[in-house]
């Protein structure tokens, strides 16, 4: 119910949601749990395992409980923490994990078969038969397990990500923050201060206490005055640091526009990447519920939550209140309840001896230890001594005590350290260097101490970077001294619950116990405690606790588990934003791409550039056919390519021969000017690189071309060589290839069409040669090289030139029976030549593979020789290249056996990398390897392609099939 | 993860493409018996401790770094230039 | 204790007061007839067909930490049998078919599920590259299905198909690939081999290798010195550190691999399914977690924690290729240490010292290897040869140039 | 004989103004890299003074009216805007990229911040100065990034990139203003 005259929401701004189809009001400044609160709501979700009816235990981001679906226009998000959903109007809010509705929930008889059901059980059943594990028991496990539900649906959300500096990251906003940001601030320094609340203050929102004499929210919203009027402080609310990270690296998720309806453009969520030189962890402290049977009903929350509720919402979750606490902070909550007008039922108090309370009831030396109330809690059994005796209720404040939010510190793998003093654990000093915990992260509860902690915390960290520091008085605070509490499970024969998120029980962790699970780790993957989406935040320590009870250890001999990242879970498209269509990598485009498009070229990507696959004509029905007429141009007419996406590597220098001599297996050094040479280059084990061409344009002057594929790998190759082995020499080298657009131009007509093009007709340009021409004016370079087995030109343009120079080649080329001509075309124009690509050299071929061994200089030293001549690297069980040939069709990556053989692993003798048709040759053709196959030319070899359902009998051949003499290209 | 590049200054680890230990700096002179070799292409010390490894600073200056770091806290504290060790 | 589904019933009917513990506690004796050093999945398994295969059940596990704390525990749980390479072929196959059986083997429910893995190609050269691949499987006995886009769109409707920068041209699918619980499978060869007399001793922390004339005699360990004539080193993310101690330098390099799992969610992918144009793989465990993983971070580490870099590039290739999964939320994130070898595939080997064995390198292939490795690494710690399926996992083919390089990156360890 | 139409990188690209951040596609101009052989800073030195450069320290980059020499690497420059001199030659490796990059400027109010979404570097004016000009990623494109001015700087990638860096700052201007727009 709403209390009047209490907390801090709008109540100017009324606003309505819906929950389950019904209509609810709210105030701007509430949660969905504050706000189903006020309207009675206690009953907000189904537990994971036994489907138990649930409401918030909690006020934060740590709620195990009210998880819903929120449901937009186009999409579903599953698993949202009521407790930390801002509500706004049209807000369409779904419960979940239920069969039926949520108050008559099917799966509601898993509670009823909780004995069969305990920790562990499935990992001793479900065995037989075999055969049904994938078709009974695991479909129906799978669907009854889960919590909420993904839409199927593309997420179409926007979402972000950024950067920031600071030299001190201040996570947290709380007392301790809020000191520590305002110290930071006034030095000068840069400051980001993060909160995942949409308001500052932390426990001083939720506790309403005083500072200084007047009320906290005035000195909260002083400091934010200060702190927001400051050009060297960004104050981030909402958003939630969620892991730290090398070198002061940290994460964060912003909730940009999750508190109101969609806007085109608008981020749901950024994320962070923010670098800090230092860091303040002011994230305060989570309260421990209390174990005890049936404590999960909704109606029992934290202490700390009834508060929130109270102070920050005017919210009380029940109309008659009792308290479960040991400490004093029981009193200060049923005095602001008594304060509000709420009424107070009882205390109860284990401790044997504490103050009483006017107008309240207190029993000291209680427990509670038992409840009742199917949806909502409607009574509590409460224990006293010999006595026990039920008190009606529909709310319980319980408190087992305080953990430090320390979860950050162990993101680096920092092991936190228990505290009999506070019988908690504290962080460890130093786990993420540059980060300090302070406060009640540290372990120091009272407000005074948190600002004091802040403070002395930026202090050190400014002068650790040099920073003059002001000294700040400290407004005063409450300081009382912290009242420990090991009160973690009050025993008793039903089910108590530890962990609620996952549905972890007491009897669970002793069962754990039982079957000596007793590593807190089996523990925990064996319970599963601390799996579920709260990451144990609120039941880690009681696990450790009935653990250590039940093995006989004490807390700090059994441990903890560790904490990983991310402190509260994160949208996959939060930090993948970016990724989503196109986003993934950088599109590349040619100069030539509009006028390939233009003609209607189907573009296909390669190394993240985008080349035309082939360009349809009229009447043609598919790629196929397209293809054979452009390979027949380039046979018999001229066709025209765009090439550019081959890498090109300027190279210079007096050293610059001797360099490629080196990365190279053939010699450089003695290429004359104006020659251009193929080489192949090695990776230091001895396989193949790449190959490629390379033209000496002038005695200190080469330019290197790589294939598409492998041109940033060569570039970090050369770099490495150059700078680990020579970085004395006279070399520099440099990547050219977005300067020059550079178009292949084949076919018994090249060099007509070239005549008609160039400024000038073309002399005696020899076959690998290469010189300067003009074009249209323009200074080009021309070099005689074929990758199609025909007389084969480049020609390279500044890349500013390319689509002219391309839509006039391909006119002329037109004028003369051929065009341009696609990646398809290209392809079956290498095959036809036994030209190889990276389909053939797939990093696992040598020199020898593919019959390339004469090309390694004996001569000299390079990259790769001697790793080559490993023994295993050369004998006669290595696979060599060859080609096939036969009428009917092949496909790459079938397997190759001896005709007649059985298909088995011992007899498969090789395989087939590249296949076309070959519409020159009227068969298909195969490059393939093939044991001892250089040795084997005109044997019969069958081809088995099992997926494909293909078996064939082909001719072994040398891989070139066409012009095996080079005639056409030399001609 | 942050690098501080000679060159460059303090970048992120994405900038950076990793190949190995420093190993790979002390290429056997052609020649060498195919033990060196072995142990330069794959044989490594591995320490859980303090390390020396290869960097290449492929989204800013290019160079390759020989970084002094620890494997077991991530501590770095030392960036050099490969290029440069010729001039020590 | 034999578990069942009618033990489940009794004992809750009575209150699970009767359940036994899954194994021992027991303290080290001072000799064994073998030691096999690291409790993980591999050493469990390994001590398990000791006692089941060859009879030897005066062995001993010897573990630092707790049994199942190293990668078994740590990894997606992938199974599959995918590999096309002579030398892994077999021994993947061999070890799915172990797999195939294991819950009856072990009385132990480990939660094998062949739900299927789809490993998506995005160009014309990937499918052929994935085809070689299947049709190596289907020689080899197991299975594989060659789907095209439409095969691809029928089995998984919400990839993104409209995708424009790595479009999906099909995928091979191996419906015998699947997923299992990975504790469990530590577990249950725990359970599976302390039934059958083998010691499994935790916290105990090998600390030196006694070697005596080229022969090893035992080893140091935190709780005393242990005699035995044979020993294994079973030790995936620690193996060069446990070399040493024997004085040898492995061809290991130390990485970190991360995974991520998120909040539970009903049941939307049914399948494994591996994108081919970036790091990214996932399947959704029967929790209801998507659990997800990319590549290393690909610098040597043992900090069994990774870096953002890496993390951010994996939630991009799935916003990529799924983007349906934008709104599932990450709810944790571990790293683990992979031992990295310099063609990608392990070693299972003798080694210069006699009768000190080793079973190292798994890269992040360990955990459906687990069978098949204990399998293969008894039988070559029993019998002094190696087991046939396991026969090319030389130490010493980095030297000799028989390598099993399945990626064709080389010798560079991060690239596997 | 065929008439070559030189393309600018840009051709046809609007500016975009939004958020308060302006973003301008820049013309092509002369770009030349100078790379320095070994030894060879003395005698490069010296050609190019007269131009009113000199060689810029790294991540730094200088300017003599339209002629500018920005630091791209390890003893290597761009030229860019100028025609090398003669005489560089023996000196340096002089490699002609004009046309091989596209650039854009950026400038506004805004601009770290719109940065902030695509450079993992700081770029703010502190650490980023009138002067300074550095090699970095954008999002996951190389590039030369330059301040020109208290509130501007100008981003050069690979030409055939210039779509995807074109798409990729518009987005963080859409994104910008959106964030603007419910502050208000």
């Amino acid at each position: 119910m709403r209390v009047e005259g209490k907390g801090i929401i709008d109540r100017s701004h009324p606003l309505r949601f819906t929950f389950d189809g019904k209509s609810y009001g709210g105030y701007r400044g509430d949660t969905l749990a504050s706000a189903l609160l006020a309207n009675d709501v206690r009953l907000m979700g189904r537990s994971f395992k036994y489907h138990r009816p649930r409401g918030p235990l909690t006020a934060g981001s740590e709620e195990p409980n009210a998880l819903v679906e929120i449901h937009g226009k186009t999409n579903q998000t599953p698993n949202v923490r009521a407790t930390m959903l801002e509500v706004f109007d049209g807000l369409d809010v779904r419960s979940q994990n239920r069969m039926g509705t949520l108050k008559y929930d099917l799966l509601e008889v898993n509670d009823l078969l909780a004995p069969f059901l305990s920790a562990g059980f499935y990992y001793k059943t479900f065995m037989w038969p075999r055969a049904f594990w994938e078709r009974v028991y695991e479909p129906v496990i799978r669907r009854a397990a889960g919590l909420g539900s993904l839409s199927g649906k593309h997420d179409e959300g926007v979402y972000e990500k950024a950067w920031a500096w600071c030299d001190l990251l201040v996570i947290g906003a709380g007392p301790t923050g809020l000191m520590a940001a305002l110290t930071a601030a006034r030095a000068g320094a840069q400051v980001i201060l993060a909160d995942e609340n949409p308001l500052l203050g932390g426990r001083l929102v939720g506790d309403g206490g005083t500072l200084g004499g007047e009320p906290a929210a005035i000195w909260v919203a002083g400091v934010e005055a200060e702190l927001r009027s400051m050009p060297n402080v960004r104050v981030m609310t909402r958003t939630t640091v969620t892991g730290a990270y090398d070198n002061g690296t940290f994460g964060a998720l912003e909730r940009v526009g999750l508190h109101r309806p969609a806007r085109p453009n608008l981020p749901r969520e950024c994320f962070w990447r923010i670098v800090a030189k230092r860091a303040v962890l002011g994230a305060g402290a989570l309260e421990r519920p209390i174990a005890f049977p049936d404590n999960d009903r909704p109606g029992i929350l934290l202490t700390s939550a009834v508060r929130t509720y109270l102070n920050r919402f005017g919210v009380v979750p029940g109309r008659r209140v009792t308290i479960f606490d040991g400490s004093e902070a029981g009193r200060v909550l049923a005095r602001e309840l008594m304060a509000a007008g709420v009424q107070v039922a009882a205390i109860i108090d284990p401790r044997a001896e504490a103050s009483g309370l006017e107008d309240c009831p207190v029993h000291l030396g209680a427990q509670v230890v038992g409840s009742r109330g199917r949806l909502g809690l409607r009574a509590i059994t409460v224990r006293k001594g010999a006595e026990t005796f039920e008190i009606e209720t529909d709310c319980l404040a319980m408190s087992g005590g305080w953990n430090p939010s320390l979860h950050l510190t162990c993101h680096m793998n920092g092991r936190p350290r228990w505290s009999e003093d506070i019988m908690a654990f504290v962080p460890m000093e130093g786990a993420v260097p540059g980060l300090t915990a302070a406060g009640a992260a540290a372990g120091r509860f009272s407000t005074h101490a948190a600002l004091g902690d802040g403070k002395a915390a930026a202090t050190a960290a400014l002068k650790d970077l040099g920073m003059a520091v002001p000294d700040l008085p400290l407004p005063a605070a409450e300081d009382a001294p912290y009242e420990p509490r090991a009160l973690w499970d009050v025993g008793g024969e039903g089910r108590a619950w530890i962990d609620f998120a996952n549905d972890v029980t007491t009897k669970d962790v002793r069962l754990a116990a039982k079957e000596n699970y007793t590593s807190v780790e089996h523990m925990k993957r064996y319970t599963t405690q601390g799996m579920a989406p709260d990451q144990g935040k609120s039941s880690n320590v009681a696990a450790l606790a009935v653990l250590a009870d039940a093995t006989g250890r004490s807390i700090a001999d059994t441990g903890i588990t560790t904490f990983r990242p991310p402190f509260v879970p994160v949208s996959i498209a939060s930090m993948g934003a970016g990724g989503r269509g196109a986003g993934f990598a950088p599109q590349r485009f040619l100069t030539s791409d509009q006028a390939s498009r233009d003609r209607g070229a189907p573009m296909i990507e390669a190394g993240l550039w985008y080349r035309p696959s082939y360009f349809p004509k009229p009447g043609e029905t598919g790629w196929k056919e397209a293809c054979d007429r452009e390979v027949g141009w380039v046979r018999t007419a001229v066709g025209v390519a765009d090439v550019s996406t081959l890498g090109k590597i300027d190279i210079q220098g007096r050293d610059a021969a001797r360099f490629l001599d080196f990365v190279y297996t053939n010699t450089f050094s003695t290429l004359p000017v104006g020659r251009v040479r193929y080489g192949l280059m090695l990776r230091e084990d001895g396989m193949v690189l790449d190959d490629g061409t390379t033209a000496r344009l002038g005695e200190n002057h080469f330019l290197m071309t790589t294939t598409t594929a492998a041109a940033g790998l060569v570039m970090r190759h050369l770099d490495f060589v150059h700078q680990a082995f020579c970085a004395d020499w006279d070399l520099r080298f440099l990547s050219v290839t977005e300067s020059w657009a550079q178009f292949a131009v084949a076919g018994p007509m090249a060099r007509a069409l070239l005549n008609a093009t160039l400024d000038a007709p073309l002399g005696d340009l020899p076959f690998m040669g290469v010189t300067t021409v003009r074009v249209g004016g323009v200074e080009a370079r021309l070099f005689r090289i074929s990758f199609s087995g025909e007389e084969g030109y480049e020609l390279a343009v500044p890349t500013r030139y390319g689509e002219a120079l391309f839509r006039d080649l391909v006119g002329r080329a037109e004028t003369m029976g051929g065009g341009p001509y696609g990646m398809e075309a290209l392809n079956v124009l290498r095959i036809e030549k036994g030209f190889i690509t990276h389909a053939e050299i797939h990093g696992r071929v040598t020199a020898f593979d593919i019959g390339m061994e004469k090309m390694v200089s004996a001569k000299k030293d390079c990259i790769g020789k001697a790793a080559a001549q490993r023994p295993g690297l050369t004998g006669p069980e290595r696979q060599q290249l060859v080609g096939l040939k036969t009428h009917a069709p092949l496909t790459a990556g079938a397997h190759l056996f001896r005709p007649g053989a059985v298909v088995e692993p011992a007899t498969d003798e090789g395989y087939v990398t590249s296949v076309c048709w070959s519409p020159t040759l009227n068969c298909w053709l195969a490059l393939a390897f093939l044991a001892d196959g250089r040795a084997r030319h005109g044997e019969q070899i069958r081809l088995v392609d099992h997926l494909r359902d293909i078996d064939v009998t082909c001719e072994v051949t040398g891989p070139v099939f066409l012009d095996p003499d080079g005639g056409r290209m030399r001609a | 993860m942050r690098l501080k590049c000679p060159l460059c200054g303090e970048r992120d680890r994405r900038e950076f493409y990793y190949s190995g230990a420093a190993d790979y700096l002390s290429r056997p002179e052609a020649g060498a018996a195919p033990a060196a070799w072995d142990d330069y292409l794959h044989n490594r010390d591995n320490p859980a401790g303090v390390t020396r490894d290869l960097w290449y600073h492929e989204q800013g200056c290019a160079q390759w770094l020989v970084v002094t770091r620890n494997t077991v806290t991530h501590e770095i504290t030392a960036v050099e230039l490969v290029a440069g060790r010729a001039a020590e | 204790m034999r578990y069942s589904g009618l033990k489940v019933i009794t004992e809750g009917l009575f209150g699970n007061k009767g359940w036994k513990p899954a194994w021992r506690n027991p303290a080290p004796k001072p000799a064994y007839d073998a030691i096999v050093i690291g409790g993980g999945g591999h050493g469990l398994s390994t001590a398990y067909y000791l006692a089941k295969n060859h009879g030897l059940t005066n062995i001993a596990v010897l573990e630092k930490g707790y049994l199942g704390g190293g990668n078994v525990g740590r990894n997606t749980t992938i199974v599959r049998a995918n590999y096309f390479l002579p030398g892994n072929q077999e021994f993947y196959s061999h070890s799915l078919k172990l797999w195939e059986g294991l819950e009856s083997e072990l009385n132990y429910n480990v939660m094998h599920s062949q739900r299927g893995l789809i490993n998506l190609f995005h160009s014309d050269g990937q499918r052929d590259a994935f085809a070689r691949r299947g049709n190596a499987m289907i020689t080899q006995g197991d299975d594989a299905i060659l789907l095209d886009r439409d095969g691809v769109r029928e089995l998984l409707p919400w990839l993104d198909f409209e995708q424009t920068r790595f479009p999906i041209y099909g995928g091979l699918l191996h419906p015998r690939g699947g997923t299992a619980r990975h504790d469990a499978v530590a577990w249950g060869y725990a359970r599976g081999a302390d039934r059958r007399g083998v010691d499994l001793i935790q916290n105990c922390e090998v600390t030196g290798i006694d070697i005596e004339g080229g022969k090893v005699v035992g080893v140091q360990t935190t709780r005393g010195p242990i005699r035995a004539p044979k020993v294994g080193i079973v030790v995936a993310g620690r193996s060069s550190q446990v070399a040493a101690m024997a004085g040898m330098r492995l061809p290991i390099e130390s990485h970190v691999l991360q995974a991520f799992v998120t909040e539970g969610l009903k049941p939307v992918i049914n399948h494994v399914i591996s994108f081919g144009m970036g790091h990214f793989y996932i399947s959704q465990s029967d929790k209801g977690g998507l659990v997800f993983g990319g590549d290393l971070d690909f610098y040597a580490s043992y900090a069994a924690r990774g870096n953002l870099p890496m993390v951010e590039h994996v939630m991009e290739a799935g916003m990529t290729l799924m983007p349906m999964i934008g709104r599932a939320r990450v709810l944790r994130s571990w790293g683990g240490i992979m031992d990295m070898s310099p063609d990608g595939s392990p070693i299972i080997d003798k080694t210069h010292v006699e009768g000190l064995y080793l079973d190292c390198g798994w890269n992040y292939g360990g955990f459906k290897a687990v069978p098949a490795s204990g399998w293969c690494m008894a039988h070559l710690m029993a019998t002094d040869t190696p087991h046939e399926v396991a026969r090319r996992f030389r130490l010493d083919r980095f030297a000799t140039g028989h390598l099993l390089d399945e990626e064709g990156t080389g010798s560079q360890h991060n690239l596997h | 004989m065929p008439e070559l139409i030189a393309k600018q990188a840009w051709a046809g690209q609007a500016s975009v103004t939004k958020a308060g951040l302006s973003l301008v596609p820049l013309e092509d101009r002369a770009i030349w890299s100078v790379a320095l052989f070994p030894g060879g800073a003395e005698a490069a030195g010296a050609v190019l003074a007269p131009l009113g450069l000199g060689f810029p320290q790294p991540n730094r980059w200088v300017s003599a009216g339209a002629a500018r020499l920005v630091w791209t690497g390890r003893d290597q420059a761009f030229l860019m805007g100028a025609e090398p001199p003669a005489g560089l030659a023996g000196a340096a490796a002089v490699t002609d990229q004009s046309g091989g990059w596209a650039g854009v400027a950026l400038s506004g109010p805004g601009l770290a911040q719109a940065l902030a979404r695509l450079v993992p570097v700081d770029l703010t004016p502190a650490a980023f100065p009138e002067g300074a000009a550095i090699r970095a990623p954008v999002n996951h494109m190389s590039a030369v990034i330059l301040r020109t001015g208290a509130e501007a700087v100008e981003i050069w990638v690979f030409r055939s990139m210039a779509r995807t860096l074109w798409h990729e700052l518009a987005e963080v201007l859409d994104r910008l203003e959106a964030r603007i727009a419910i502050k208000g």
